[in-house]
Parts: C-alpha cells; structure tokens; sequence
C-alpha cells in the first residue's frame, strides 16, 4: 500500500514539475501576450495541484492535508482573478493604442 | 561550503550591489529600492549569525532572528515614510530626480506643471 | 542540496543587479518583488521560517503594493536623469566592492564558536508558557525593544500624514483603487478576505508555539484591508477619526501600560508575573496585531489628499 | 524520497526562474507581472516540496502566507495601471 502511495506521489509530483516546465517554457517562447497569459494559469493551476495532489498522502494528519487543500484554493482563487484582471488590462491597452 | 557561508556571501553581494546603485542612481525610488537591498543584505549576515548560534534545541539562535523580524517591519515603515515623501516631492516640483545638475539648470518647459 | 544553495544564491544576486540595471523604473520595482519571493526561501534554508514569513508577507507583499503604486505614480512625471559620469560610476563601484569585500572576509572570519544566546532562550522558555522562542524573545526577553518598535511604526504613520498640504489635513488618504475596479477584483476581495482574516488570526494564535506571531499575523490582516480597499469595498479612514487613532497606538498602548505594571506585578520593569506569562502575552500581542492590522495599510495608502466630508 | 522531493523542488525553482527572462524582455509590462506571479506559484510550489523533505517546521505556514499574498503585486498593476493614476492625480486636486 504504501509502496502504491509512493508511486502516487511520485507521479503526480513529476507530472506538476511537467506543467511548471511547460508553463515557463510557454512563457518565454509564446508570440504575445494573451497566450502567455493562458500558458501561465496552466502552470499556476495544474502544476502547483498536482504537487499539493502529490503531497496529501505524506501530510502528517488530515488537519495538514486540509491545510495543503486550502492553501491550493487559494493559489486557484487568486490566479484566475489575476488573470482575469490581467486580461482586461491588456484589452484595455489595446483598445487605446 | 555550507548553506550559511553561501548565504553570508549572497548578504555581502547585495550590500555592495545596492551601495553601488544608491550612489550611482539619481532618480530617489531607485535610491529606495537600493537603500532596501542594502538593508536585506545586512538582514542576511546577521540571519548567518542566528544560523551559526544553533545549540541545543533550536536549529538557530532566536534572537538575531528575532530582531531581524523587527528590522524588516522598520524597514518598511522607512520605506512608506520615503515614497510618501517622493510623491509629495514629485507633484510639488513636476521633477523626478534628486540630481542636483537638473536642479541648477533652468527648468525646461515640459509641460508636467497644472499649478 | 549545494547545488540547490548555490543555484539560489546566483539566483538573487541576479535579480538584485537587474532592479538595481533595469532602465525603467516598473521593471525595477517587479524585480524587486520577485527579489522579496527569493529572499523568503533563503530564509527558510536558515531555518527561520519566522524571519521568512515576515519577508514574504511584508517584504515582498505589502512592499510591493506600495512599490508598484508609487512607480506608476512617479511614472507620470518627465524622467529628467542625467547618466551618472563614469568617474563617479568608477568610484563608487570601488566603494562598493570594497565594503562587500570587508563584509565577505568578515564572514569568514566569524568567531568560532559562534556566540549563541540559544541557550538562555532556551533555559527560561518554560516560564514564559511559550513553545516557539522567537516569539518570545520578542515579546519576553526583549519587550521594551519590540515595544519601541511599535512605537517606530507610530511615529513614521504621522511622519507619512505630516507630508499633506495643510488643507487636507484631517481627511483621507487617496483611494487605492480605479473609480470602478473590476468586477473579478471586487470578487476576490470578497472572497479573499474572510479567508485572510481567519488565516492572519490563526497565524498570530499559533505564533506562541509554532512559526508564525503578531507582526506576521498581523501583516496579513493589514494585506486583506488593502485588497478591500483596493476593490473600493471600503476607503481609507479618516486620519482624524478617534477610533483610528486609538488602534493606531493600542499596541504600544498596551505594551508600555504592563510593562509599566511589571515592578508592582512581577518585582522588575518589564517583568512577567510567573504562571501568568502567557495570557498577558497574547494579551498584549492581540493589540499589537490589530495595531499593525491598521497601521501597514495607513502606510501604504499614504498622506491625507482630500477633505473627504461625509 | 526525500532527494527526489527537493530535486523535484530545484528543477521547479530554477524553471520558474528561468521564466524570469520575461521580466528582463518584456515587452510589456503586463510580461513582466506574469513572470512574478509565476515566480510566485513555483516558489509556494518549491516551499511545500521541500517542507514535505526537510525538518524545518512551519514551512507550510510560510507557503500559506505566500499564496494569499503571491497575487497583490499583481492587483497593485492593475489597479494602478496609468489611466487609472491619472484619474485619481486628477481627483487629488
């Protein structure tokens, strides 16, 4: 069982390092600034999830798995706002040049 | 070379970078943001100290820890205290800058002035 | 795990030479704050997550709100900066790597063993109820400092009030947000505080064993002020208001009235009365959270620039 | 698993730096801000990996504050973005 939840952990943390990789690549390399935009809530959603996804079986009680969950929404919360916002912003640029 | 020593040599890096740019940079936000890397700088020598004091049950001395936590909350009340007056400097000159060759010129017509 | 250190040292060495490079002024400030980020983690490769959670909340947080928002402000204005002549670049380099050259020698150098006051935080921690020893070499062993401390903060509020043109004295400090924010800001900041609140509260609570206290707990409060503030949920106070001021010194208020009691409570200035150490404690630091709560967000949001009549 | 914990911990701190190139290119401002808030998701990232490997406890406090204020930055350049300043410069007087 515990060799399972290892392995659990080892994918999922493997494939939330994938989503950070891919999102910088994305970043540095996309043509403009919407599509970076779109690249980067990838990493800040998928990645930093499937590290905490990673994680919940090596948290120490539920409290610390809760803490973990939370700490996830958060970062989900605030991500997609920003990007929301950031979104607008540039619209808004655009529209005035 | 452990962490510390590394981290002791990244405070003394920053020192120097940021005594570079406060002599060297004119515009005062710039002075601010080098006057503060000077400042983590000397946070980070000193959180070495904390670090080397580790005896007994601690992994740290707790009482340089301790002061720099106070130094960082200073450091940002001097911060506030300094952009308060940059701004307030801007809006009743028009300027940026604290070089004192702008100052002595005669003022060019930019047309920044509302007053 | 050297390779990590090292990797990160490069790290912020190379974001602290871009803001101090970077030809504009905003790409200065937002390598600052991805420099606050960096500087947290190093902390928490010395062991201090204390030290690290202060960074990252204010450091990096708060500073960067106030950073940004002034960078904007500032950009507005004609950039009238000459370059700074090479013989003055020349010297100043000179200076610079000569004092980093002394601080790294003296690094070296440090006294081996290292002087530690570990150990007499540790011998008395017991009396103070306390579990985590930064916390109480703040609130405990080194009061009347933290005290001051408090008072610093006070001062430099009425230092950033006293920068407004007499008329607007005793009215708000200008709005943090756009006239109408976005609705996805006004969402988050909902949303987003209560959250912060019970998180900041917890992280004060905690602080008396586990990492975490008042001037951390208390940064995070003052950071969920701001996003309301920022999303026009609520404006900045008046400076004149009673109430305002009255949290404003509460924390020193407090801190000075026990330690003042201490030579009646506890024989000495300062003193703890023993088995009562660590309610009064958490006493005293629930006032300075909500004195921090209030005073970062004044700070932030500046001088008085309107009479603001209601 | 400890070893592969904070390697997984570097390789994501380094990457999301790398991104950080961003914040030197550019082009746009709005560029820059989105390397920072990527900074910050990794760095939250990196905290709980290796707060997960190491001993050092309450790291996953420092993460928590972390993640509720990885987005001010952000929000500050937005809220403040120049149309916005000169409106309230303009409200000032």
């Amino acid at each position: 069982m515990s060799v399972l939840l290892g392995l659990f952990s080892l994918v999922a943390i493997g494939a939330g390092v994938f989503f950070f990789v891919a999102g910088t690549l994305a970043l540095l390399r996309f043509p403009d600034s919407l599509s970076r935009l779109h690249a980067l809530t990838k990493a800040d959603n998928l990645g930093l999830g499937l590290v905490v996804l990673g994680l919940l079986p090596r948290a120490g009680s539920p409290l610390a798995a809760l803490k973990l969950i939370v700490l996830w929404a958060i970062v989900q919360l605030s991500s997609a706002t920003v990007a929301q916002l950031i979104g607008g912003a540039l619209r808004r640029q655009d529209a005035a040049e | 070379m452990s962490p510390w020593i590394i981290a002791g040599f990244v405070g003394a890096g920053l020192v120097g970078l940021g005594l570079y740019a406060l002599v060297v940079n004119a515009q005062p936000l710039r002075k601010l943001l080098a006057f503060n890397l000077i400042g983590s700088g000397v946070f980070l020598v000193f959180g070495i100290v904390a670090r080397r004091g580790a005896v007994g049950p601690f992994p740290f001395d707790p009482v340089p820890q301790a002061m720099v936590i106070t130094g960082i909350v200073v450091a940002f009340a001097a911060s506030a205290l300094a952009v308060a007056l940059m701004l307030r400097f801007a809006e009743e000159t028009g300027r940026v800058t604290l070089d004192p060759d702008v100052w002595t010129k005669p003022k060019p017509d930019d047309g920044a002035e509302d007053q | 795990m050297i390779l990590f250190d090292l990797g990160l040292a490069v790290l912020v060495l190379g974001v602290a030479a871009w803001t101090i490079a970077a030809r504009e002024m905003f790409s200065a400030v937002v390598g600052y704050v991805a420099y606050g980020l960096l500087l947290a983690i190093v902390w928490v490769r010395l062991y201090a997550p204390d030290v690290a959670l202060t960074e990252a909340a204010i450091g990096s947080g708060v500073t960067g709100v106030l950073l940004v928002v002034a960078s904007k402000r500032l950009s507005l204005l004609p950039q009238a900066d000459a370059p700074p002549g090479r013989g003055l670049k020349r010297a100043a380099a000179a200076l610079s790597v000569l004092v980093a050259g002394v601080l790294a020698a003296a690094v070296l150098t440090l006294p081996d063993p290292a002087p530690s006051l570990a150990p007499e935080a540790d011998r008395e921690l017991a009396a103070t109820g306390l579990g985590n020893a930064v916390t109480a070499v703040l609130i405990a062993y080194r009061s009347f400092d933290t005290m001051l401390e408090k008072v610093v903060l006070v001062l430099a509020v009425v230092g950033v009030w006293s920068v407004a043109p007499d008329r607007f004295w005793g009215g708000r400090p200008a709005p943090l947000g756009p006239p109408r924010p976005d609705a996805a800001l006004v969402f988050l900041a909902r949303v987003l505080a209560p959250i912060g609140i019970v998180i900041g509260v917890q992280m004060f609570w905690v602080g008396a064993d586990e990492p975490g206290g008042a001037f951390q707990g208390g940064a995070i409060l003052a950071a969920m002020a701001m996003i309301v503030m920022m999303a026009r949920l609520t404006e900045p106070p008046r400076i004149d208001s009673g109430r305002l001021r009255l949290a404003l010194i509460a924390g020193p208020a407090v801190f000075l009235v026990v330690g003042l009691a201490g030579p009646l409570m506890a024989g000495s200035f300062f003193a703890y009365p023993a088995g009562f150490a660590k309610p009064l404690i958490l006493f005293i630091e629930g006032f300075m959270v909500l004195s921090i709560a209030v005073t970062l967000p004044l700070l932030v949001a500046g001088p008085p620039s309107r009479k603001g009549e209601e | 698993m400890n070893d592969v914990l904070l390697t997984a911990a570097g390789i994501i701190l380094m990457t999301v730096a790398a991104g950080l190139v961003r914040v030197l290119d550019g082009p746009r401002e709005v560029d820059r801000m989105m390397a920072v808030q990527l900074l910050g998701t990794g760095g939250i990232a990196a905290l709980l990996l290796a707060a997960s490997a190491t001993e050092v406890a309450g790291v996953e406090n420092v993460a928590l504050g972390l993640a509720l204020l990885s987005s001010f930055a952000s929000v500050a350049f937005v809220t403040a973005s120049p149309g916005t300043a000169k409106r309230a410069r303009a409200g000032e007087r």
